[in-house]
């Protein structure tokens, strides 16, 4: 069930200049959360900030009462939601969306870009509960923006590619040599910006993999209340708060 | 405890709250966060003849306390409307009111005789103000005659109580009013969004795709405000206010400039609680100035 | 470093950044705070004929995001304005701009017939928009044949570069635009307030002494937006963007939308810098996007 | 000169639920506060205050350029500035508005109610300067509403006066007895409600005694520009902000 909650900041743990896991805690107990879910965080004390914001779950700690997100700082209230004092009240719609469908694959891949990654601890753990053998892939800019990756190596291999070459292999996450072997994996996850998601689902398509990602999207609910958020697909025009923001690539109605 | 109840014409509210069109999705979307039953009314998702897949993506941008929608009366159609969506939610205790739309005046009245039908429907809202889709909607608003046509055109096939929605996106929205009055209409229902527009200076494009958008929120409550206030003093039927209306206070404002009831429209985004709450504050508010029944708020404005 | 000037007719500003008729008194006020030698140009308070005490108090209404005044232009009148107050500033290195008011087409031909004879003043800005006035004011604005008389009226006794500043409280602004272009306007600017309205809920009155008062701030930001960029695509004479500008990017969209100068209002009651800031930020804009001249900024939003 | 200026919170000193001093430090110096004046105060970081907030300089320390004020909680603005992080930054813009005349005066009354005292201890450290002999006489509804009586006692006799009896004399200040003695006064000043003031104003005039009020009003700049915060004076409209806040009671145009 949807939930609205009020949790405190608990803590922060700052990843580069720009991406912070923020913690928060509650009280309460916390609705089950699955991977690919995402809440609608209300920002507090901006007078910029007028909407909630979407942010996907990062890890839920049942036991702990905590929830933690994994925040990129893309303007006003990303910013804000890095400067919260220990203590400060903050009040999340949650759990919210569809999650990623994990069933009889053996061996996945997981291609990730900036805050796109934020799902995959989550549906990394799910899939080591199911035993399927999992590959994780990350692109960046540069070095700096790659985070994490002590953390996903203990629920898979983690490969690499930045632009400048800084870090792993040099160029697009879609030109790594792991798509060499493409066929060895029979489902990929993707979640990054649009234009790599739709490279990957490019591959997926053509190698006949079945293939998730997950989308953004403008939201001004988050509930399927206003219809703001749609996105094209093979059956119309859907909303990616309810109806995503995890689409089976097939799904959607790309140009790629 | 106050008596909440409102009239409007012949529907019964049993408080003046309820929800704004197409902000409130057809309610089901809420039922995690409050009990609808507790609500005066539901206005639901506009509704047209056929199925609408409504505007390009991005529809949506945030302006300083508000925002700006474009979603262009996505629907799945009045028929999928009676047969699927109606029947789910047609046992709440509270008046479900559908937003009647269309392109042309014929589609308005098929869509409102087809309503006209259906039990348990006691109340229609006329939407005359939709500001993001190419033919209808506001065309309709900002000019008497088009709106006295198609309220005329409704009212010849439509016997229940009839809400017209008008757009504050007129010089005089007295005479608008004042129009479809003669017209026929039961009550009016004001405001709807604002044509306004956003842009991004990085990209140095228009941030929603149609272009321009309606604007709600915060922002325009004290242009509505001012808006219901003139309309009060010019029509006779009740009037519904709308815009901007986060709390209780806000919503007890618009009474006293005249409103009959309220609409709580972008403020469910923010809380989906919200609606709930506005009717506790009304309930505070009444105990603390020892007012019986609501309906005295109306109007009650005092000079200055 | 790019070329900020900017041409209005005969009207040449350094920059295009302006501060606001009535938000800005007669630049003095701010002396202390910025180089007013930096600005564009400064649009001074309203001016009557006679002298005018304006409305009674209060005056002024917080809002979401804005503000409701009811000044009333409250003014020493003209012939003080030209004997007193400006020979203080007009050494200024920036254009001093009066913004002429009247409440009949005598009193509007009257103040701007003084002014055309006053050396060092090379443009007026006529107000047929104030809000907050009885008679007159925004009164001319709303009708297209009366907003036609006055700038007519006027453009027979003034020879300089005439602006005229349009109300938003109208159905379509465009076809006033184009009215008074006809009528031999040299530019338009936009927008004046809306019309809008406060109530204390606890009190059960109205905020403002005169009920309704003049709505502006960011609150109608994306409303003031939509309307430059129409009017830009239905005049060719140039626009001057206003309404909500509280920073460098807002100052931008304007520009994009189709604005050539924008003026900066209630923002400087928040931050008396803000104008400077507004120019530094274009500055620094117009050098990360190597734009060589800020003129072409105006009307240059892309499709999506 | 008035000037803008960044302040950081020092410290909070709180007189009651309602009433608190707020410190605030610079490293810049400090400008020249007259008795009276008051500053435009920027509420950081609430969505719901948009215009900056009146408020007289309750003290000012130049050494230690440190600025102080009193404040009542009246809404939204206030309370927030009631409740900001030591080292936060208040943007202000001061000094603003006239002073109070303190002149060849020999015996003075000053009256205050509410917030209204919030200009008299620099007016008082003024007078005492020139040996002038200060009443106070202190209004409220009740005994927790009258804060500061220590500190105003070292600068002359302090009266009080509450409606329900709970301190000092009971009833409206007007009532008091030291009006019994009213011409042994040669100057009163007041600053409070605007039916204490007019009240006090009808007895300053009927015994011809100079009286100067300092009035409030809803202001948008401060600063004489917007011309929002007129006041009825005997020669047409004024500005509170410019042409007072402090203004002979003679010059008003006040029913009394
Ligand atoms: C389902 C979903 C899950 C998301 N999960 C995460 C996550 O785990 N971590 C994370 O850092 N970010 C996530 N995002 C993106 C995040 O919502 C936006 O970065 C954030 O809303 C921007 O807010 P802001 O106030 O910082 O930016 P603003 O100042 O509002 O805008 C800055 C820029 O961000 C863009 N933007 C604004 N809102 C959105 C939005 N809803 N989606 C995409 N772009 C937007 C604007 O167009 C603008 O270019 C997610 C978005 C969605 C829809
Ligand atoms: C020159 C001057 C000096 C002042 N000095 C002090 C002082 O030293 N200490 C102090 O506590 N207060 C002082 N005030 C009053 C103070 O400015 C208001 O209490 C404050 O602005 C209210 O803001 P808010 O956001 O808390 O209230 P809001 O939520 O904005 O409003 C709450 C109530 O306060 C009233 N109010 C709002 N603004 C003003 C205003 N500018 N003047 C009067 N009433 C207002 C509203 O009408 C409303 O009833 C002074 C006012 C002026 C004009
Ligand atoms: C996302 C969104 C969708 C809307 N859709 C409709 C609609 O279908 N029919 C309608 O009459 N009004 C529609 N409106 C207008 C609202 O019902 C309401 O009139 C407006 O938002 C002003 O109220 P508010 O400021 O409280 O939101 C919509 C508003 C929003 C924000
Ligand atoms: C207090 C105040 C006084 C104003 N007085 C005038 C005036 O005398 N003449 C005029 O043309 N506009 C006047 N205006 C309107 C402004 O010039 C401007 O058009 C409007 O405030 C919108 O811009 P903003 O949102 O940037 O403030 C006034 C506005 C305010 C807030
Ligand atoms: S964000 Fe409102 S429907 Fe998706
Ligand atoms: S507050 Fe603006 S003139 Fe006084």
């Amino acid at each position: 069930m949807k939930k609205i909650q009020d949790f405190r900041v608990k803590e922060y743990r700052w990843l580069n200049e720009t991406g912070y896991l923020l913690t928060l805690y509650s009280d309460l107990k916390i609705e089950p959360v699955l991977p690919g879910n995402f809440a609608e965080i209300q920002v507090p004390g901006t007078p910029e900030v007028f909407l909630r914001r979407p942010i996907s779950v990062f890890d839920a700690d049942y036991e702990n009462r905590s929830i933690t997100f994994y925040i990129k700082v893309a303007g006003k209230g990303t910013k804000k939601l890095g400067e919260l004092n220990q203590g400060t009240i903050v009040n999340i719609i949650y759990p919210l969306g569809n999650s990623f469908t994990v069933n009889g694959s053996k061996n996945v891949l997981v291609v990730g870009g900036g805050s796109g990654i934020a799902p995959f601890v989550l549906l990394a753990d799910e899939l080591k509960k199911k035993n399927i053998k999992t590959t994780f892939l990350f692109g960046a800019r540069t070095k700096k923006e790659i985070v994490l990756t002590r953390e996903f190596g203990r629920l898979g291999k983690v490969w690499v590619t930045t632009e400048d070459g800084s870090l792993g292999e040099q160029g697009l996450v879609t030109q790594h040599t792991v798509f060499k072997d493409i066929l060895t994996f029979d489902k990929i996850y993707s979640c990054g910006s649009d234009p790599m998601m739709k490279a990957v689902a490019k591959i997926a398509g053509e190698n006949r993999i079945d293939c998730e990602v997950s989308l953004e999207n403008m939201m001004a609910c988050g509930i399927g209340a206003c219809l703001c958020c749609v996105t094209e697909t093979t059956s119309g025009n859907k909303c990616v708060c309810t109806d995503g923001p995890v689409f089976n690539s097939k799904e959607l109605a790309w140009q790629i | 405890m106050a008596d909440l109840t409102v009239k409007i014409k012949d529907l019964v509210l049993k408080n003046p709250v309820t929800t704004a069109s197409g902000t409130f999705g057809f309610g089901e979307e809420f039922a995690d966060f409050i009990d609808l039953n507790l609500l005066g009314g539901i206005f639901v998702k506009g509704l047209t003849l056929k199925p609408r897949e409504g505007n390009d993506y991005p529809r949506m941008a945030e302006t300083a306390s508000g925002m700006l929608n474009a979603v262009g009366l996505q629907n799945k159609g009045i028929g999928y409307f009676i047969s699927d969506i109606y029947p789910r939610i047609k046992d709440l205790d509270t008046e479900i009111i559908p937003n009647v739309n269309g392109s042309t005046i014929e589609e308005y009245v098929e869509v409102a005789e087809k309503l006209n039908e259906v039990e348990g429907i006691n109340a229609i809202e006329l939407n005359i103000s939709c500001p993001n889709v190419k033919e209808g909607g506001m065309a309709f608003g900002v000019s008497c005659p088009s709106a006295i046509a198609v309220t005329d055109a409704i009212r010849k096939v439509y016997d229940k109580t009839l809400i017209v929605k008008l757009t504050p996106n007129v010089t005089d929205i007295t005479e608008i009013a004042k129009g479809v009055e003669v017209a026929g209409a039961d009550a009016v229902s004001l405001v709807n969004t604002f044509l306004a527009m956003a842009i991004d200076s990085k990209t140095r494009k228009p941030v929603l795709s149609t272009v321009t958008g309606g604007l709600s929120g915060p922002a325009i409550k004290p242009i509505a405000l001012r808006m219901v206030w003139q309309v009060y003093h010019a029509v006779k039927i009740p009037v519904i206010g709308i815009g901007g209306i986060m709390n209780a206070t806000d919503a007890i404002e618009f009474m006293l400039a005249g409103a009959t009831a309220i609409q709580v429209g972008t403020a469910n985004f923010i809380d989906p609680q919200v609606s709930v709450k506005i009717i506790e504050g009304i309930e505070a508010y009444c105990k603390e100035h020892n007012i019986s029944s609501v309906s005295e708020l109306t109007g009650a404005l005092e000079n200055r």
